[in-house]
């Protein structure tokens, strides 16, 4: 299945990018799709501890499975204020 | 009312829209805290600041803020964030707070401004004068629960 | 600028007038505090206060504090006071500090406010719904220094 | 000599009047005319332990020797905010 990241914030440095397509497993979590992006960019490995993701307007866990065609959002550290 | 006004909104906020409403008779104390973008940051010459925003996250933290704090201290309270370009001066956030005594105002604007700079996905990229910018190391998104 | 707002002001201040001049643009925080008359007190219903002053000495502590205030927290810091007839709502004491952070920011803000509480030559008469009136019981009169 | 005392906030009722001439002895000080005032006012005198005295924009001492046709002001308990 395909599942799309939406790199906020320095993560779409990390990534290369703001958007990333990215094709998991059938039943892949939010963890094993983190695991592919570290994988491929070791910018994003070592500051993977350090994010969140989103889906909607809620954080969710590493172990949420995410359906085909999901759309996540990586949450680097937070500068707000 | 503030209840109708943007928590999230394009450009720099006008603290004035949020003071318009009188005060209720109840509260004795009103404290605000606004944040403004300065015009230098560890040595060097900012030129202005872009917030990048998770909108619909960022929104729903800022009015859990507001509720959590509203229900912590027993008072009131309004909290607004810019996104977008922000230029040296500009109001970048608000914070303000109603309530019986100054204690209980104080500790709830401390308290919200605190967290919102923990638990609101927005990012800072600051422009430097040289032509430069960079996002400014962050601080990893906590609850609103844990701050 | 509010450098020439008068200290002590007939009636309600106006909180918009404090805010008026820009940001410095070294200065990342903005805190202010305004006090506002309630509508009951010690489980009496209010209908109004009267402020009442030492007009030459309240003035010139609300100086004092500004300065105090600025040289020990190293920010800016303009507070005022309104003397005569308040309705419910209306705005008695207004402290307003700008600094480069929060942390000096709130600081300033609360030591000014606590300070004004203890040091500034003003009484408040409370008025009550049934007509009676009282002076509220104050606390002896400090210097600035000892607050 | 005479002098003028200014009673503010509540004092003003301890001593039956928001205005006060009081003669004092020469060279009298803002003790004596303190004293001379909890003789006169007993609600003056219970309270006069946490009343200040100021002349023009500033606190005196009680010690403070005082000149004919002096002006000081009675500074009760302050409920200022």
């Amino acid at each position: 299945m395909t599942i799309t990241i939406e790199c906020y914030g320095a993560s779409a440095r990390w990534c290369g990018g703001a958007k990333i397509a990215l094709e998991l497993a059938a039943d892949g979590t939010v963890d094993d799709a983190l695991s592919v992006l570290a994988q491929r960019y070791p910018e994003f490995a070592s500051r993977r501890a350090s994010v969140a993701v989103a889906i909607g307007d809620a954080i969710v866990k590493p172990s949420q499975r995410l359906p085909d065609g999901a759309l996540i959002a990586l949450i680097p550290p937070v500068s707000a204020g | 009312m503030t209840d109708t006004l943007p928590r999230l909104r394009d450009g720099a906020l006008n603290l004035a829209e949020w003071l318009a409403a009188p005060a209720p008779a109840d509260c004795g104390a009103l404290a605000i805290f606004a944040g403004t973008v300065r015009n230098a940051h560890e040595g060097r010459a900012v030129s202005g600041m872009t917030y990048h925003g998770h909108r619909p996250l960022a929104e729903a933290r800022l009015r859990e803020i507001e509720a959590t704090a509203a229900s912590r201290y027993n008072v009131r309270v309004a909290v607004a964030h810019a996104l977008g370009e922000l230029g040296i001066g500009d109001i970048s956030v608000i914070v303000v707070v109603r309530g019986g005594h100054r204690i209980e105002a104080f500790a709830a604007c401390r308290w919200a401004i605190d967290t919102i700079k923990q638990a609101v996905p927005i990012w800072k990229e600051e422009h430097y004068i040289d032509g430069e910018a960079r996002f400014l190391e962050g601080t990893p998104l906590k609850s609103v629960e844990e701050s």
